[in-house]
């Protein structure tokens, strides 16, 4: 591991705003801390980097403990989200400002300044200002100076949000070059679920100061860990439903019922649960048919469509079940109009289904 | 066509500009009757100018370096005790003059512990030169803590934290990214004290009538010649004021 | 464990710190060896601290009712000649108060036109109450001026336009929506136009050295007696302004 | 029409933010205005609520010219993107301001108040001053108030870029609703693509000051009259081809080339074009296969999987073709690995073609 933070704390006043979070990074991966603003993300970047002294756990950077070090005794390198490019200084004088401070000989400065402006492709503004850059080209130098002098982390706070959404996606894909080229171990913060899953090899999904939810983006994604990570990571219907002991045990939801999928634990939990099922994995057939015929390992809703919102890509049709619930399915094609009777199916194998805890079954 | 909204507060407004611009006119128009350079050229008059021209900048010098670092340490900084010393700095400001000057004189006066030992030493602290720069001092350097501090205050943390990232310790840091990004801010609160220090009457008077500096020979020319007699010191006084100023803007 | 990061600056602010505060220590010290009361009780001081609290309120009074509407537009409008506007609302801060009180003097004094004709209607604007009004409002009006504006500038533009849209004047605006949200910065700019105004002492000692308010009051006494001598007074100063200054906070 | 912008102009200094800008929007009707920040369309905003005296053009609203009244004589409700309610006055007597303004008795005052709040489901609020409220719920009270006066026109000036990615779509629902159930009469300004095609009757896309694009949102997005409409509404791949007469013409990129749909002129443009073609229309297949047993009707195209990101409801898959350029292909399933030789498919009926002069051909 070349970051670890083990049993991180962190109050402000009264504010728990870290509560024992433990994460390790290991050398070469982009790990992604995700989570709404207020989860605590940002304090974890100002704890590693040393300019929050945390309240309680320790910080290690290649083994070695850095928590009670200063900011300029540790080997981190960090980008946030609002440019700190120096405006009194040019390109190249930001990107060289880190390789004086480790004493890098002043033409081998030179070298080094060329070759990572070259990296993040702006080789021709090294005599501009800040101020006449570009947003993105901003970002840009800001790597650069982050990278230049090699640091054992680079920590990135939300790097793609004070930007438009059209450059977003231009500078995540460079994010992405850029961190597969050098190697560099990375922790990224952001509240973006598309660009913490599109980047991170590892997720750590946050919750009001604690981890909810920490693997591969994937893995978190298809099986979440608790209801939280199943909304914010990604949409989620959210349906309560009875459990009925079984093996498998079955779901009920407005009298109709399906078997969970082979592997499923009878475990101690009945009654009643929390369903989490994704817009994408509900399909829909128009008219009532009698769900008496249906398999037994689908849920066959009735319902009436409530909205449809057209988002260009695709439909979300909102349903009213007859239990009550509202239920959100997508459509790629020409959805059925507002009012139309439907019948909403979902395969239990794509349900979240979680106790009463907010513990998985 | 619409009526002008602000016709109201912009009439109301124009009353008090007004008044601010009369002494003005009236003032530059009466010096065009004055014999401006021969008032200049007495002895008295170039001692007055001399005094203040080695006062005010020495003045202006130490509540920079003094004034500048406490802003820095404001504007970073919460500590216990931090809004006493919020107001300790206000204080100069709203205490009037005169009873500043008194103040200083209980401090520093002739016949107190340190003001005695200070004249032993040879350096009297009141009708000085001395006494002239503490006045001025305690009256104009809270302008320079104040401005600095807004300066320092208007930088994001985050631009210093980016250079302690890059290697830099809290003082490199001050030299490299603070004092440069805050330098427009420092500028102002520096020009701001040596217009109060130039310009001090209250507690000069208090503190040191003898030596004369230019605002006190004006008043002693004013109680023996009349308003004629102090155009040509009035006028000097306020050009120095403007051409700071205008030299740094 | 790490060292305090700011030590350097924290001891350099430290010394002007020390500088401020042991006027005020050794000042309050020798309250407790003078007869304040009975200073006090004299028909001189009687007569000082009348005159000072009946033209302080209304120099602040008046720089209110036309300060506000004009910090207002500052906030508000563009307009060709702001800059020297906003020049003009600064001048009488850097202009040193004797400067200001001759130039007043050249406006309004005994053998100015509007002077004479005053003076012929009754209300001579100099050596009167009314002309030391005149010269606390030169110098103090700023202070409200500047802070307002400061205030209004802080209110976003889009809750007047909010109030607009819902049916409301620019007049009907002000009232209901910008004077309410300046409230606080109002407020201060009041506090330190009347602190300065009842402080004032270089100008009014050139307009009107007579009748006495505190501050000309304790020259005349130093003059007689000395440090001592004027303790009671300074102290009644500095009390009212403090007073005034935590009635509002 | 009751709200109709003509031929509307907008100077500040030497830029011209709004360039000849028409729209109209009829009774009930709510039209978004969509682009990029600096687009020109907050000035629109400004420009009907009178807070912007436009440099030329005509603003009328139900027939009447307003151009130079000011902003308290027109009928107009507006919400900005930041709150906007008065911090000194409780909910009620936000709500209450403007129906005081238009001389309601006071008696009727409350009843309306009452029913407005129940409108935003916020009757519970009442006595509460703003900064007792949550983000949405201080954005429930700024329609409450700016719809209590029943205004000719609602203006939605970016009405929820400032709130978290998980209260939005939630008060995009709302905004439906309440706008359903009023039938006010709508303007809605936004830089969110989905915002604006999930909420319009109709979309016009701005780009610097002028109208790209005018018509329903669907409409639009299926066949974008310009370039930056294809690539502002929603993703959008662009190519470069080549574009051969015939009844119906073919395009052909990097040798293979294929028929355009019926319908299509013959027109005069021939050569170099513009392609565009969504991620979603782009279909891939593993492995090489020859082309030349190909339909006509469809582009077939070589490459190599350059980069995948998951982004949870799909992947997105960037493809380097053999002619060098770059093409994004959307997967919902697991995609091939990187540096997989992939074939990919393109049905011209899904490609939007622009001649050298950004018209569609």
């Amino acid at each position: 591991m070349i970051l670890e933070l083990d049993d991180l704390t962190h109050r402000y006043g009264d504010e728990l705003a870290v509560d024992g979070v433990s994460i390790g990074v290991g050398a070469g991966e982009l790990v992604a801390v995700l989570g709404p603003s207020g989860c605590g993300k940002t304090t974890i970047v100002q704890a590693v980097a040393g300019h929050v002294q945390p309240s309680g756990g320790r910080i290690r950077l290649r083994g070695a403990d850095v928590t009670d070090d200063p900011p300029e005794a540790r080997q981190v390198g960090i980008v946030f989200q609002h440019s700190t490019l120096f405006p009194h200084l040019t390109v190249e004088e930001n990107v060289e400002y880190g390789l004086k401070a480790r004493d890098v000989p002043p033409g081998h400065r030179e070298e080094v300044v060329t070759r990572f402006l070259e990296l993040v492709d702006l080789p021709e503004q090294r005599e501009a200002y800040p101020s006449e850059l570009s947003g993105g080209q901003k970002r840009r130098v800001e790597l650069a100076r982050a990278l230049a002098p090699e640091p054992d982390v680079l920590l990135l706070d939300e790097p793609l949000s004070a930007l438009d959404r059209s450059l977003r996606v231009g500078l995540r894909e460079e994010i992405a070059r850029i961190q597969a080229e050098t190697g560099v171990t990375t922790l990224l913060v952001t509240h973006d679920q598309e660009e913490a899953m599109s980047l991170a090899d590892r997720l750590v999904v946050m919750d009001d100061g604690r981890v909810a939810g920490i693997g591969p983006p994937r893995e978190l994604y298809e099986s979440p860990p608790t209801p939280f990570v199943a909304s914010f990571l990604g949409r989620s219907n959210a349906l309560s439903a009875t459990l009925a002991d079984g093996t498998p045990p079955t779901i009920e939801i407005g009298g109709e019922s399906a078997r969970l999928p082979e592997g499923c634990e009878p475990g101690t939990v009945t009654g009643t649960v929390d369903c989490h099922v994704r817009p994408e994995d509900v399909t829909m057939t128009v008219g009532v048919t009698d769900g008496s015929g249906d398999e037994d390992d689908v849920l066959s809703l009735q319902g009436v469509v409530r909205r449809v919102a057209d988002v260009g890509r695709r439909y979300d049709v909102t349903v009213e079940l007859e239990t009550g619930a509202e239920l959100v399915a997508e459509r790629a094609a020409r959805p059925p109009e507002r009012g139309t009777r439907v019948e909403v199916r979902i395969r239990p194998a794509d349900v979240a289904v979680f106790d009463s805890e907010n513990e998985r079954v | 066509i619409r009526v002008p909204e602000l016709l109201v507060p912009a009439l109301l407004g124009g009353l008090i500009l007004v008044y601010f611009l009369l002494p003005f006119v009236t003032f530059l128009y009466r010096t065009g009757t004055a014999d401006v350079l021969s008032g200049l050229a007495t002895p008295e008059a170039q001692l007055a100018i001399r005094n203040s021209l080695l006062t005010a900048p020495v003045t202006t010098a130490i509540a920079t370096v003094l004034g500048v670092p406490l802003a820095y340490v404001l504007a970073r900084k919460s500590f216990p005790g931090k809004r006493l010393v919020e107001a300790l700095v206000i204080m100069p400001l709203i205490v009037p003059p005169v009873v500043g000057g008194a103040m200083i004189l209980t401090a520093v006066g002739r016949f107190t512990p340190l003001g005695s030992a200070a004249a032993a030493a040879g350096i009297p602290l009141t009708d000085s030169l001395a006494g002239v720069i503490l006045a001025q001092l305690f009256v104009a350097a809270p302008f320079v803590i104040i401005t600095a501090r807004a300066g320092f205050g208007a930088i994001d943390v985050r631009v210093e934290q980016a250079s302690r990232s890059l290697g830099y310790g809290p003082v490199s840091t001050f030299w490299n990214v603070s004092l440069p990004l805050a330098r427009g801010a420092i500028l102002a609160g520096i020009i701001l004290t040596f217009a109060r220090a130039i310009g001090e009457f209250g507690a000069t008077m208090m503190v040191a009538y003898n030596p004369r500096t230019m605002p006190t020979r004006i008043w002693v020319e004013f109680i023996a010649g009349g308003i004629d007699a102090i155009v040509p010191l009035a006028l000097a006084l306020f050009a120095i004021t403007l051409g700071v100023l205008a030299l740094v803007q």
